[in-house]
């Protein structure tokens, strides 16, 4: 019984972190935004510094009709959001906060969070594909292209670390991480991101998205609630990238001073942070240098970092 | 001596033969044509004159069963014939080199008409009814060929085929007759079955005889097959002449009387012959009186005479019958002969066309004169002698019965329809105002090769009566004679009150069926053409569905039974792997069952 | 736990599969249907793995090898699938008959338009 | 293998697997009978995503996230890829089931009902013992790597030689730029 418990408490806990911190960081991007470009950003809703005004939008999203198009395949239309969003969810749960604080230990985690993250394109596909537009299948056919190219250094990044920490398990990870990881695995770690963001299709990687090209491609006809799952799960996929890339690259909880748990939040949102900075900073890249940074680039880079660390791996054993 | 007789029936073979095979060169074909028939008719004559009966054989073919032994057996009934038709056939090869010179096809007419002549010889001479029959066959062949000479004209081309079916027509009831009196008699030679016809019993000799009577009927163009004789007039005239005297028409009549004794011991055939006989001489005599077209009235008349001769077959009297074959043959001869020069120069057929011809052509005229007289049987011309013969036979057997005695009175009655129908076509071809201005290309009389064959033809035409020296039959005569002159006095006296219009308007309204033959062709046409045209559109409709669609639905069916196997090559990758895995899966099926 | 329920589920998926092999008729369909019977033989070789406990791991190594291939095999059949329907503007698989007899119809529109786009280069 | 129990009673392991059967023959079925490509290809994930949780069952691990990943997250998004690139419609299209259906159907169901029978004759009385007390324990990662680069190393770098060859020849095929001969 007390087993049963303490797995319901812990996706009650996991639920009640999904559904906070991709808020937090939303309004983040709102602010850091603003600010970066020199003006305020959302002032008035809450009171203070406009902190409610994200749930403000959710509540003016639920009151938006809801619209689902003529030509559209109405079935495949509406479920698009919940698979987007779904996977994120999953992969929450297996992510450690702290020593012990997490949701289940798999064995074999990071192979679960990189097969279960892959699923989420699926979403951006569906949704491309059955809102029976031509700008929303060109970007779900970008979306499904992008994917594809950058599975492959993400993956090859993460068994990089896999391979220094001699487990797939993300906790193992974490414990068997030392500070000097970070220089060793550098290059993973950047790979990793990079890719990452690219999943993400974030700026400066959103070709797919593309609002001033193809008008938000596979999203441009949904409205109302279903747009908001897509927005959700576009932050929500910040924090597990943000997440993952803690874990397994920058010791996760491990840190001086402050407990686990603070230490991991802290990392996160300094990903986080980098992300919309970056998003802020660099102009979006055409299709043809996405593809190109992705098997010209990061590939090589992965396989350079699976080098070195089988190297250095050797010559400690 | 059988090798004169067989020299006379090759060399005219060997003239035709040359002819057609020879130099294309008129000259030649006419030399080739003429001095044959010239020599077939010396040996002839010197047959005839031999009086000897000549008889051999040349080889016994074993067919199995009866034996066909190929020989010539000259008769004295064969020899009198053989002279009629050589002579013939040498005045018709004489007169077509004047008539037909300038015709283009003339080495083939020559050629045709010496195989004509040969044909008629063998026929004449023939030891066997089988050699006969070959002769026969030859004769209708040419008759067809002759007859189409100017096939260009669709016309004559369908006269042509007209009387090669017709005669045809008979030609399988004389074959199947021959077989009858063959089988019956156990040999095919004629001697044979003239010795044993006792020994058969009555109803094969009646069922044979009446068979020959058919080909009889289609060959001498009697009642009801004389519809073709009419309408070979499309041939040229030299072989009308030649049809109508001496060959095709002679050979029916000379065929009965060769056999007569078997046909004497049938009198249900010769009921038979009387019968046609008297419904052909009388029919065929009203129709010539109708007729516009000189030849067409010779033609009627020829039919007419022929049915003479076929009453005093059935009168039982060869020899008479004979006797007016031979006369009929020179006068009738002399007719067409005449009517030749006259057509050549008026250049046309009807006798509307025709009128005052007297003084442009005296000989013709002359000659003309002589065969109208010989075949309205007026002293002393020889038709006289010959008709009386007829009648009186007839008249001998009047007296056996009533049947008998209506031919006989169909007989008297013809004679004076003859009459009237000879003074028509006399006077309304020599008679009364020219109908055509002189026409330029030819005056006066014809080209002596045409001249001298009438004049030849007129001697025996007038006078082949006296040579048989048979005393006339007083009572006959008279009546014939004055029924003959009582016609000709009515048509004279018509003619006498216009000059210009054809005496047989007298006819009234009966003029147009008679003209028309009683409509025979459109009964025949009705009765036996139309149904086989339909026939024929059935079979070619059955042929088109039923034999043709088999044929048609048996591609069809091997193009499914391909398309099946087709199926399995239709480079649809899926119907392959369906196979191959349906195979596995029986493999595997009889694996566990029988594993 | 029975053997018997993989076994039977797998012998399912392989026969769905064999069915859309042959019933479909657009190539990719047809694509799919050769994954359900590939991963028909996954599932038999991991039952039979767990059944035999296989000290080698066989089964599931093997299995494993067959995902690979499946990926490429995938691979190179969407290749081929992708040139296909450049050429003929079709993946129907019945009208790609070039294994039959050569029918008119069928020649000409693939090399055409090939030509053309050589000349355009 | 020790003696079977009774097929009335089941596991719960083996409630769970025939639920998780039925989604993934339920999926298949759908997969080759449904009129629309794109949704073919989502019924395919359905049902490998079934199968997975089959593998789960079995023990088999990290076979099932290999399947996750590899499947779902490359296979179906490359099929949807060539299905876009094929203009496939919104929409049933009538002509995705060729004439050759009866005879396939045929096919399918001898094939299914001969192998039924033969499995059901050889594998009736077969049976393992999953449950955590049972001793089979074998579908890990640590396990299956130990595995493939113990005993499975030539095979493993064979398919490496492969799979190098299915890329260059993908590539080769998709290229417009590269002429024949």
């Amino acid at each position: 019984m007390a087993e049963v418990l303490d797995l319901v408490l812990r996706l009650v806990l996991i639920l009640a972190v999904f559904l906070v911190l991709p808020l937090i960081v939303g309004q983040t991007e709102h602010k850091v935004m603003a600010h970066m470009q020199s003006r305020l950003g959302p002032m008035y809703a809450g009171g203070f510094h406009g902190w409610a005004q994200l749930i403000a939008d959710g509540v003016k999203f639920m009151q938006k009709e809801d619209v689902v198009p003529a030509a559209a395949d109405r079935r495949i239309f509406s479920i698009a959001p919940a698979v987007a969003l779904v996977p994120y969810l999953v992969v929450l749960a297996v992510i450690p906060i702290g020593p012990g604080l997490v949701g289940t230990d798999l064995n074999v985690g990071l192979f679960f969070v990189l097969a279960v993250m892959g699923v989420g394109v699926l979403g951006s596909i569906m949704a491309g594909w059955s809102s029976g537009n031509k700008f929303s299948v060109l970007g779900g056919m970008r979306s499904a292209a992008q994917l594809v190219s950058y599975e492959l250094p993400l993956v090859l990044a993460a068994s990089s670390v896999a391979m220094a920490a001699g487990t797939l398990s993300l906790p193992g990870i974490v414990e068997a991480w030392e500070w000097w990881w970070l220089p060793w695995q550098a290059i993973g770690l950047a790979v990793f991101f990079i890719a990452g963001l690219a999943e993400l299709r974030r700026p400066p990687f959103d070709m797919p998205i593309a609002e001033s090209e193809i008008i938000m491609g596979p999203m441009t006809e949904y409205t109302g609630i279903r747009f908001a799952l897509f927005l959700l799960a576009e932050y929500a996929g910040i924090v597990v990238l943000s997440a993952l890339t803690t874990v397994l690259f920058l010791g996760g909880w491990q840190g001086p001073l402050l407990p686990g748990p603070v230490w991991t939040l802290i990392k996160v949102f300094a990903l986080a942070f980098v992300v919309i900075w970056v998003r802020v900073s660099y102009p979006r890249l055409r299709e043809d240098q996405l593809q190109k940074l992705a098997w010209l680039g990061l590939v090589p880079l992965a396989l350079l970092q699976l080098a070195i660390t089988g190297v250095v791996k050797v010559a400690l054993a | 001596m059988i090798v004169v007789a067989a020299l006379a029936v090759l060399l005219p073979f060997l003239g035709a033969v040359g002819g057609l095979l020879g130099p294309r060169s008129v000259r030649w074909a006419a030399w080739v044509a003429v001095v044959p028939a010239a020599v077939s008719a010396v040996l002839a004559a010197w047959l005839a004159i031999g009086r000897a009966r000549v008889s051999g054989t040349l080889t016994l073919i074993e067919t199995g069963s009866l034996p066909i032994s190929v020989g010539l057996d000259v008769t004295e009934l064969s020899a009198l014939t053989g002279v009629l038709a050589t002579v013939v056939a040498l005045a018709v090869q004489v007169y077509s080199v004047g008539y037909m010179r300038y015709e283009r096809r003339y080495r083939s007419y020559s050629a045709f008409i010496s195989l004509f002549t040969s044909a008629m010889l063998l026929v004449v001479y023939a030891a066997d009814l089988i050699v006969l029959y070959v002769g026969w066959e030859i004769m209708g062949l040419c008759s067809y060929l002759l007859i189409g000479h100017w096939w260009e004209d669709r016309a004559n081309s369908r006269a042509a085929v007209k009387a090669f079916l017709v005669t045809r027509l008979g030609d399988v009831g004389f074959l199947f007759g021959i077989f009858v009196l063959g089988f019956g008699a156990g040999s095919f030679r004629i001697d044979d079955i003239i010795t044993r016809f006792p020994e058969m019993s009555p109803a094969t000799l009646t069922v044979g005889t009446l068979l020959l009577l058919a080909g009889v009927a289609g060959k001498s163009a009697q009642a009801p097959l004389h519809t073709w004789l009419p309408d070979a007039m499309a041939g040229p005239t030299p072989i009308s002449a030649l049809i109508h005297a001496a060959t095709m028409v002679a050979a029916g009549i000379f065929v009965v009387a060769r056999l007569f004794p078997v046909f004497a011991a049938a009198p249900g055939t010769l009921t038979v012959l009387g019968a046609m006989a008297a419904l052909g001489m009388l029919g065929a005599a009203l129709a010539a009186l109708a007729q516009d077209d000189l030849k067409r009235v010779l033609a009627y008349s020829t039919i007419s005479q022929l049915a003479i001769m076929a009453g005093a077959l059935a009168a039982r009297d060869a020899d008479a019958a004979i006797f007016h074959l031979l006369t009929h043959g020179a006068f009738k001869a002399l007719l067409f002969l005449c009517a030749g020069l006259v057509i050549h120069r008026v250049a046309t057929n009807l006798m509307s066309g025709m009128g005052g011809l007297r003084r442009v052509m005296p000989i013709t005229f002359a000659t003309m004169t002589v065969g109208f007289a010989a075949l309205m049987g007026l002293p002393p011309a020889s038709g006289f002698f010959s008709k009386d013969a007829a009648l009186a036979a007839m008249g001998e057997a009047a007296r056996g019965g009533v049947l008998n005695t209506i031919f006989y009175g169909t007989a008297l009655l013809t004679v004076a329809v003859t009459g009237a129908y000879a003074t028509r076509a006399w006077l309304r071809t020599f008679f009364g105002p020219p109908a055509v201005t002189a026409d330029d290309h030819h005056t006066g009389e014809g080209p002596a090769t045409m001249l001298w064959p009438v004049v030849v033809l007129a001697v025996p035409a007038l006078l082949l009566g006296f040579a048989v020296l048979t005393p006339p039959h007083l009572g006959t005569a008279v009546l014939s004679v004055a029924l003959s002159l009582l016609g000709a006095g009515v048509v004279y006296a018509v003619w006498r009150r216009d000059r210009v219009r054809d005496p047989a308007r007298l006819l009234g309204p009966l003029r147009v069926p008679f003209e028309r033959a009683f409509y025979v062709d459109t009964v025949y046409s009705t009765l036996f053409v139309r149904p086989v045209w339909a026939l024929a559109r059935l079979v070619v409709r059955t042929d088109d569905t039923v034999v043709d669609g088999a044929v048609r639905g048996s591609g069809r069916t091997a193009q499914g039974m391909s398309g099946l196997l087709r199926f399995a090559q239709n480079g649809n990758a899926q119907v392959y792997v369906s196979g191959l895995l349906a195979g596995l899966l029986v493999i595997v099926i009889g694996a566990v069952v029988l594993g | 736990m029975h053997i018997l329920y993989p076994v039977v589920v797998s012998v399912l998926l392989f026969s769905i599969g064999i069915y859309g092999v042959l019933a479909r008729r657009n190539t990719i369909l047809v694509l799919m249907s050769v994954e359900l019977m590939l991963n028909a033989v996954n599932l038999n070789l991991i039952a039979f793995n767990v059944w035999l406990e296989d000290r080698l791991l066989g089964g599931q190594v093997l299995s494993l090898f067959v995902i690979v291939i499946a990926a490429a095999e995938l691979g190179v059949g969407l290749a081929i699938v992708l040139a296909v329907f450049r050429n003929r503007r079709t993946v129907d698989l019945d009208r790609l008959r070039d294994l039959s007899e050569p029918e008119p119809e069928h020649e000409g529109r693939g090399d055409g338009a090939a030509a053309k786009e050589g000349v355009g280069r | 293998m020790n003696e079977a129990p009774s097929y009335l009673s089941p596991t719960g392991h083996e409630i769970v697997f025939l639920l998780l059967g039925v989604v993934a023959v339920g999926a298949a079925l759908l997969v080759v009978t449904t009129r629309q490509v794109v949704h073919a290809a989502l019924w395919l994930v359905v049902c490998l995503g079934a199968l997975a949780g089959c593998y789960l069952v079995l023990t088999a691990e990290f076979v099932a996230w290999v399947q996750v990943l590899i499947y779902v997250g490359a296979v179906v998004v490359l099929l949807l890829f060539g299905i876009m690139l094929t203009r496939a419609p919104i929409g049933r299209s009538a002509d995705l089931n060729s004439g050759n259906r009866v005879v396939a159907a045929v096919v399918a169901l001898a094939t299914a009902v001969v192998l039924v029978t033969v499995v059901a004759d050889g594998f009736r009385h077969a049976y393992v013992d999953l449950s955590p007390a049972g001793p089979v324990k074998q579908g890990t990662a640590e396990a299956v790597g130990a595995a493939v680069f113990r005993y499975w190393v030539l095979p493993f770098e064979a398919l490496s030689v492969l799979l190098l060859a299915a890329l260059i020849g993908a590539i080769v095929l998709s290229r417009t730029d590269i002429r024949g001969r």
